[in-house]
C-alpha cells in the first residue's frame, strides 16, 4: 500500500472548508445544506445515543453474512465450473444470464418469495457477491497457464492435488479483484436494498433522515458508507497483499 | 394592477384533505382572484416538498401540519401555517378476520404498515402505542413504511393485516370490506389535519396574494359543508385524474378497484373529517411538543413562531 | 531405453508424422530443429501431455502409450521452466514427494545431494519470480530430478537465458546432466548450442527427423539441402554428377567443375545439390604447397567483402560462383586480405556433402 | 466476438423446462411462481398495451443522457488529471473520497439540489458514470508507456500533439473498460433510483408490480434488465474490438 | 559536432559522473557497457528526456543543454523501438512531419528514399504489433531518420532480435547507417555488436566512461581491469615489475615471469596487474621454430580441459597458472590436442595489457 502523504490531504481539507463555508453562508437554510462542522456533532451525537451504530452494525452483519456466503459459494461453484469441463459448459450459460441482472433487480422477488425479514437482504448481497465471484473465478482459472499443470502431471500429480496446490493458488488474484469489486458493490446494494424495503440498518436511518428532512443524518450515513466501502475494498487489497506474496 | 395575474405555484396533497384546494381548481377561483397557478404538484415525501420550498420551487402548500413541523424545524425553511383546511382525517384499517382490536396487532404473524417516520400517521401510531400501552419497540420493528396507496394495495393483496392511512383511503378501504378499527378522533382531540402553508417571503413581499389564498381555501370549506354532494364529486374527479399520477399506469385488475368513487369521498369528507378554516394554537403546539417528545424535532418550539393567524381573521 | 514406434500425433493443423525414435541408457540427445518444426510437440507427446494418434511409446520396455502423464515417470522441462510462482525454490524441488506424500526424510539425502550439485543451496528459501535465468534452470531441473525420472526432456533450457552467461551454462549444465546418467532429450533450435552439448543429435523439420546421428557427423554432413540450410550453410549449389571414379564423384555446375566423395553411391548423370561449409574452404597462401585434402578443388576468385566478428571472420568471394569463407579474424591480416583482392581458395574434400535433389 | 453455438443455449433451454415444469407443478402458487409460458405471454401483453415499452424508454432515456454526460465528462477530466501532473494531484484526493459514495446515496441531496424532475435520474447516472471513467482514465494515462512518449518527444511532438496522437489513443483500452462496467452499472443504479424515488421507468414497474403481487411482471422486468445490461456490455465491447483494432 | 562537457545527472539513486565526450561529423561510435552501467541514462541525457545536474550539451556548436527534447534535432530509438502500436508502419514513420505540421509532398521524396533504402516499401500498410525484431528496428530507423536528426541514438538496437538474424542486421544496418553519414551513438553491451559495428568504441562502466577509442584499441588494450574483466579477458593476474629495459617490462608474479610492453611508462617496482585475451595465447608446434612476439613468453602446461563452440574451442591449460585459450576447433585436431596432454604455449606480447592496480 502507498505510504499515505499529509499533503495529499489538502484538497480535501480545501474542500472542506469550502464546504463548511457554503454552509455558513446559508445561501439555502442551513438545515438543508449544514455545514461540515454541523455534522460532525450531529455524527458524534448519533454515536452517543448509539442509533449509528446500531443501524451500522445490522447493516454490516448483513453484508458480512450475506457477502462471506456469497462469495464462499461463488468460488466454491466457480472452481467446479473452471475445472470441470462438462460442469462449466453446463452452467456458464445459466450464469451468463443470471449475472447481469441487477442484484437489486431481484428485490420485488424475494420479497415475494421470502417475504420481509432478516434473511432479505442476505439473499440480495448473496446474489449480488455470488455471480461476479463464480464468474471472476472461473476466470481465474481458465487463465491458469497450462504449463504449470503439465509439468506438475509430469512430476506425479493427481487432478485434485494440481488443484489444491497449483490451480487454485494461480487463480487467486482474479478471484481477489472479484472479492475487492464486489465487497465495495455489496454495500451500494445493501443500501439500496434498506432504503426500499427493509426497516433497519443505515439505508434505513437514511430513509428515515430523509423522511424527517435531516440532512446533517443523511449526510452522516453518506460519509460511514463511503468510509466503509473504501474500507472494504482496501481490506481486500491488503489481504490480497498478504496472500498473494509470490506475485512480487 | 390588481387585473395583473401573478404567477404562484402550490403544492397539494392528492388526498381529499386538501378537498378545498380542489374544488377552488376546479371552479377556477384562483384565476378570479387573478392568480396563476403554475404547479399543482404532489409531493410523496416531506423531503422532497422541503426541498421544493427551499429551493423556491413552490411558494404554498396544502400539507398535514405534521410533516409542515418537521419542514420548519428540520429542513430550516421559512414557513407560515395561515389558514387549516380540516381536523382529524386519519386511521387504522385491519383485516378483520385477522384483526379484531388493537391488542391483536402484537400477534406476531400480523404485519403492519404505516407512513414513514414523522408523518402524521407515525405520530398516531406512537399515540396508539402510548394509549394502548403496548410493546413500542416490538410493534415499530414489525411496521413496514410505505405510501398510502400502496397500504391500501398491500391489505388488498393481503400481504399486510393492519395499516394507518389518511382520509378517503381509510374510507376506501372500509368499502373493500376492511374496517377502521381506530380513528385520529380517539387518540387525539382535535388533532390538526392539514393546513395551508406559505413561505415567509411570500407574507412579506405579497400579503395580499395570502390573504386571498386564505379566502379561497375558506370559500372551499364552506362550499364543502354547504353542498357535500357537489363537493365530493368534483373533489373525486380530480382525485382519479391525479391518481393516474400516482399510480400512473394501470396495473392488473386490482388497480381498477381502487377507483375512487364520489361517495366515498363524500363520507369521508362529511362523516369522517370536521371542515374548518380554524386553528387552535394549543393543540398545534401539542404537535410541536409531541414531535420533539418523539425526537422527530430536535427540540419544541412556541407555535406562534410558525402559525400567523393574521389572514384568517 | 526409450523407444518410439511409428509416432504420429496431431495438434490443431500441425502433424507429426511416422516418428520412429531410439534412445539408449545414458545418452544424451540434442534435438535440433527451427521454430514450429513440432520439437514441443513431440515432447509433450512423450510426456502424455498431447494424446498420441498412432504408433507406441516404450519407456524400459514398457508400453506407455496410453498412461496419464503422472504415471509415466519422464522428467520434462517446459520451454519457460513453468516454476511454480506461489511456491518458493524449496516448495518447487519438493513438489513432487509432497504430491505423492513422500515423507521429507525418505527423500532427503536425494535431495540434498541435487541441491548440493546444482548449487542452489542458497536460493531456496527465495520466491521463484526473480531468480535470473540459470538459477531458475537449475531450480526447474532439482524438482525434476527429484521426482525420480527414467529420462529427462528439456525444452530448450536456455532460450531465455541471456547470450553471455549461456556458454559458461552450456559446459555446466552437461557435465552435471552426465553426472546423472539419465538418458536426456535436449531440444534446441541454437546450432552452438547443439555443437556444445550432446553426443547424439537428431534434427526435426517441419514434424519429421530428417536425420539421426552423431553429433559431429550431423553437423559436417547433412543429409539434404532443407538441413544445410538450417544448419546455416549458404554455400549450396546444384549439378549434374558426369564421373564417378575411386570412391569419388566430379560434379559439373553451370561454370565449375567440383570433385568430391562417393558418400551415398551416386550414379553418373543424377542431378545432384551439395553443400560446402565455409568453414571448410581455405585460403591457400601462395608459395606454399598445396595440402591434399585441398588439391582437387582449386578456384580463383577476388575478395567481395569481409564483415568480421568478435574473432572470426566472414568472407565472400566472387569466383566462377560465389563462395562464403569463415576463419579466424587474425587470418585475414596475417594473409594481408583487403576487399578487390585475388585469392585463391580451396575446397576441404571431406567438407563436401552431396545429396539428390 | 465469440461465435454463439447452437449447443451453447441447452442448458439454458433445459432452465427453461424445468422453470416451466416446475410452475406447473404448482408447489407454491402459480402467481408467486408463474411457468415461463405465463411470463412470456405477459411480456406480450405488456409489449402490446404499450407499458412496458413506454416505462422501458423511460429508463433508457435516463440511461443513455446521464451515461454519455458521464462518461464523456469523466473521460475528459480524467484525461486533465492524468495529463497534468499538478491537477491530478489536486483532484486526486477529492475523487477518491467521492468515488466509494453510492450514487443512490445522493439521492436525498440532489433531490434538494435539483429537485424532483426528470433531470434528477439523469444526475445519477451522470454521477454512478463521471467518477469511475474519470478514475479509469487517469489510470489508463498513467499507465501509457513513458518510452513512447519520450520518442514522440524527440521527434518533435508538442504536449499536446502528443496527448492527441499518442496518449489517449493509448489509454483507450481502460476507458473502455470503465465504460463497459459502467454501462453495466448505470442501469443497476437507474433501476435503483426508480424502486426508491422515481415513479416512472421500469424500476418502478417493478416496484407497482411487486406491491400487486405480479410476479410475471417482476420476472419480464428482471429478463428486461438483464438483457440490457447484457447488450449495453456487449456494445461496448464491440465498439472497443472496432475502436482499438491496433491491439490484435 | 556532438560535444559534451564534464555532464552529470542523478537519476534515482543512480548517478552519472563527470561525462565528457566528443562526437565527430560521421563518426559511428559504440557505447559499450554492461547492464546497468546508465548507457541508457545517458542517451536520455543527450536527448532532453534526463535533466542534466552539471554540464554541458553542445550540438553543432548550439548549447542544447536546456532545450526541451522536441527542439534537439536528436534522433532516438529507445530499447524496444517503442512503435506507436496505435499507428500502422507509415503512420509511424510520418509522425514527425506530421506533428510538425509539414506538407507530405515536401518530404515524399525523402520518404520514398528512405523507405526504399530500409526495404520496408512491402510493410508500410501493416500494424506495428507482429512486425519482427529486424523490422521493427528499420521502421524506427526510418521514423527516426524522417525526423530530420542531427545526429542518431540507437540504444541497444538489437537486443530483441532472434540471435541468427542478428548477425545479418549487423551488417546491413552498419551500411545502412553509414550511408545517410550522419553521425551515430550506437548503446550495446553485446561484445560481438561492438566488434562488428563501429568505429569509435566508448565503455562505460558504473556511470563513468573509462575508456574511449578506436575499436580495436579498446578491444585488444583495455584500460584497466575492469573493463578486461567486462571484455571476457579471464586471463588476469597480478604482479611486480622487477625490471624495465628498452621499451619492455618483466613481471614477476607468485610463481611465474613474464615479459610485456612498457606502454605506460612504468617503473621498476611498481605492483601492476595484466590481461591476455584468450586468443592471443598461442599453442607451439614441437618441432617449428617458436614465432618473435612469443618467444620471450614461452610456458609449459597441461590441458585440463576442452570446451567447443560451433567451430571455437576454448582450452584449460594447467601452467605455473592458469591459462584460457581460444582458437579454431580444427587446431584441436591439427594438433592432437586432447586433456591431459603437455603441451608448450607462447602468449603473443602485444596482446599483454599492463594496469597499475
Ligand atoms: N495445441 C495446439 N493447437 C494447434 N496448433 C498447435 C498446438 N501446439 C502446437 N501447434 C502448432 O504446431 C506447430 C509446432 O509447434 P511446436 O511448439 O511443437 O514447435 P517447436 O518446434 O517447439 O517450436 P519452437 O522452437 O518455437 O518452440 C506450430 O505451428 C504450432 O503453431
Ligand atoms: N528513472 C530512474 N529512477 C531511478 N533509477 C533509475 C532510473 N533510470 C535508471 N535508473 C537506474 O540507473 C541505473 C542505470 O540504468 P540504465 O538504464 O541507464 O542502464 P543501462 O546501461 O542502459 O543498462 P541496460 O544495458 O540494461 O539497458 C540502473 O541501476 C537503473 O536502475
Ligand atoms: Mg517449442
Ligand atoms: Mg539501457
Amino acid at each position: 500500500m502507498k505510504r499515505i502523504n499529509f499533503l495529499e490531504f489538502l484538497p480535501v481539507i480545501f474542500l472542506i472548508v469550502i464546504w463548511e463555508i457554503a454552509g455558513r453562508l446559508r445561501f439555502i437554510s442551513k438545515e438543508l445544506f449544514p455545514p461540515f462542522t454541523e455534522v460532525l456533532s450531529e455524527f458524534f451525537l448519533l454515536i452517543k445515543n448509539g442509533i449509528l451504530l446500531e443501524n451500522f452494525f445490522r447493516s454490516l452483519i448483513r453484508v458480512l453474512a450475506g457477502f462471506t456466503m456469497g462469495s464462499v459459494l461463488g468460488i466454491f461453484a466457480g472452481i467446479l465450473m473452471g475445472w470441470n469441463k462438462y460442469l462449466g459448459k453446463a452452467l456458464s450459460p445459466v450464469v451468463s444470464i443470471l449475472y447481469p441482472i441487477p442484484a437489486l433487480g431481484w428485490l420485488p422477488i424475494l420479497m415475494l418469495w421470502i417475504g420481509i425479514n432478516e434473511l432479505l437482504p442476505i439473499v440480495i448481497i448473496f446474489i449480488c457477491s455470488f455471480f461476479p465471484l463464480c464468474y471472476n473465478t472461473v476466470c481465474g482459472i481458465r487463465n491458469v497457464d497450462k504449463d504449470y499443470i503439465h509439468v506438475a502431471q509430469t512430476l506425479g500429480a493427481s487432478k485434485i492435488e494440481i488443484l489444491k496446490h497449483i490451480v487454485i493458488p494461480l487463480a487467486l488474484p482474479n478471484i481477489f479483484t472479484g472479492l475487492r469489486l464486489e465487497a465495495g458493490m455489496a454495500w451500494r446494494v445493501i443500501i439500496a436494498a434498506e432504503m426500499v424495503a427493509i426497516p433497519t440498518g443505515i439505508g434505513a436511518l437514511m430513509m428515515r433522515a430523509e423522511s424527517l428532512i435531516r440532512m446533517d443524518i443523511i449526510i452522516v450515513c453518506l460519509l460511514v458508507l463511503a468510509v466503509m466501502t473504501f474500507l472494504f475494498e482496501r481490506i481486500f487489497i491488503w489481504l490480497e497483499n498478504k496472500t498473494i506474496k509470490w506475485r512480487t | 394592477s390588481k387585473k395583473e395575474e401573478i404567477s404562484l405555484r402550490i403544492a397539494v396533497e392528492f388526498v381529499d384533505h386538501a378537498a378545498s384546494a380542489h374544488i377552488a381548481r376546479a371552479k377556477k377561483w384562483f384565476e378570479k382572484e387573478g392568480l396563476k397557478i403554475e404547479a399543482f404538484d404532489n409531493y410523496i415525501t416531506g423531503m422532497a416538498l422541503a426541498s421544493a420550498l427551499a429551493r423556491g420551487d413552490i411558494d404554498a402548500a396544502y400539507i398535514c401540519m405534521i410533516p409542515a413541523i418537521s419542514v420548519y424545524a428540520n429542513a430550516g425553511v421559512r414557513i407560515k401555517v395561515v389558514c387549516g383546511t380540516h381536523k382529524y382525517g386519519y386511521g387504522l384499517l385491519v383485516n378483520p378476520e385477522k384483526v379484531k382490536n388493537i391488542s391483536d396487532l402484537m400477534k406476531p404473524e400480523i404485519r403492519i404498515a404505516c407512513t414513514r417516520e414523522g408523518s402524521s400517521l407515525d405520530c398516531l401510531l406512537n399515540k396508539m402505542i402510548e394509549k394502548y400501552k403496548l410493546d413500542g419497540e416490538e410493534l415499530k420493528r414489525k411496521v413496514l413504511r410505505m405510501p398510502p396507496p400502496m397500504i391500501l394495495l398491500c391489505l388488498k393483496m393481503n400481504k399486510i393485516d393492519a395499516g394507518f392511512c389518511p382520509e378517503q383511503f381509510t374510507t376506501m378501504g372500509e368499502r373493500m370490506g376492511f374496517r377502521e378499527i381506530l380513528k385520529a378522533q380517539d387518540l387525539w382531540s382535535d388533532m390538526q389535519g392539514s393546513v395551508l402553508v406559505v413561505k415567509e417571503e411570500l407574507i412579506e413581499k405579497h400579503p395580499e396574494i395570502v390573504k386571498k389564498l386564505v379566502k379561497i381555501t375558506k370559500k372551499g370549506i364552506k362550499f364543502i359543508n354547504e353542498h357535500p354532494d357537489e363537493a365530493s364529486r368534483i373533489v373525486a374527479d380530480a382525485l382519479t385524474v391525479a391518481g393516474q399520477k400516482v399510480l400512473p399506469i394501470k396495473v392488473g385488475k386490482v388497480a381498477a378497484k381502487l377507483k375512487i368513487e364520489p361517495q366515498d369521498i363524500k363520507k369521508s369528507l362529511t362523516i369522517k373529517m370536521i371542515n374548518t378554516s380554524e386553528i387552535d394554537i394549543s393543540v398545534i403546539q401539542e404537535e410541536i411538543d409531541y414531535m420533539a417528545k418523539l425526537g422527530y424535532i430536535k427540540k419544541p418550539f412556541k407555535a406562534e413562531e410558525i402559525v400567523d393567524l393574521r389572514f384568517i381573521k | 531405453m526409450l523407444k518410439i514406434k511409428k509416432l504420429s500425433c496431431k495438434v490443431g493443423s500441425f502433424e507429426l508424422k511416422d516418428i520412429s525414435f531410439e534412445l539408449k541408457k545414458g545418452e544424451y540427445l540434442i534435438l535440433l530443429g527451427p521454430t514450429g518444426s513440432g520439437k514441443t510437440t513431440f515432447a509433450k507427446c512423450i510426456c502424455g501431455i498431447n494424446k498420441v494418434k498412432e504408433g507406441k511409446i516404450y519407456l524400459n520396455g514398457k508400453d506407455i502409450t496410453n498412461l496419464p502423464p503422472e504415471k509415466r515417470k519422464i522428467g520434462y522441462l517446459p520451454q519457460n521452466f513453468a516454476l511454480f510462482p506461489n511456491m518458493n525454490v524449496r516448495e518447487n524441488i519438493l513438489f513432487s514427494p509432497m504430491v505423492k506424500k513422500i515423507n521429507f526424510k525418505a527423500i532427503q539425502q536425494k535431495f540434498e545431494s541435487i541441491v548440493e550439485i546444482l548449487k542452489i543451496n542458497h536460493l531456496l528459501e527465495r520466491g521463484v519470480k526473480n531468480l535470473s535465468g540459470g538459477e531458475k534452470q537449475r531450480v526447474a531441473l532439482a524438482r525434476a530430478l527429484l521426482s525420480d525420472p527414467e529420462i529427462l526432456i528439456l525444452d530448450e533450457p536456455f532460450s531465455s537465458i541471456d547470450v553471455g552467461l549461456k556458454t559458461n551454462l552450456w559446459f555446466e549444465i552437461g557435465d552435471i546432466l552426465l553426472s546423472f546418467s539419465i538418458p536426456v532429450i535436449h531440444i534446441t533450435h541454437n546450432l552452438d548450442e547443439a555443437s556444445v552439448l550432446g553426443q547424439t543429435l537428431a534434427v526435426m523439420i517441419d514434424g519429421k527427423i530428417l536425420q539421426k546421428g552423431k553429433k559431429d557427423d550431423v553437423l559436417s554432413k547433412p543429409l539434404n539441402e532443407k538441413i544445410a540450410r538450417f544448419l546455416g550453410i549458404r554455400n549450396i549449389y546444384s549439378g549434374e554428377i558426369v564421373e564417378v571414379h575411386n570412391g569419388k564423384i566430379t560434379i559439373k555446375g553451370e561454370n565449375f567443375v567440383i570433385t568430391a566423395f562417393n558418400e551415398r553411391n551416386f550414379k553418373k548423370g543424377e542431378r545432384v545439390k551439395f553443400s560446402i561449409r565455409p568453414q571448410d574452404i581455405k585460403i591457400i597462401k601462395e608459395g606454399v604447397p598445396v595440402r591434399e585434402e585441398l588439391k582437387e578443388n582449386i578456384f580463383e576468385g577476388v575478395i567481395a567483402s569481409a564483415h568480421f566478428l568478435s574473432d572470426t571472420c566472414i568472407l565472400k568471394v566472387k569466383s566462377v560462383i560465389d563462395f562464403e569463407l569463415k576463419f579466424p579474424s587474425y587470418i585475414y591480416q596475417r594473409h594481408n586480405l583487403h576487399i578487390g583482392k585475388k585469392i585463391k581458395i580451396g575446397i576441404w574434400q571431406k567438407g563436401i556433402s552431396v545429396f539428390r535433389e
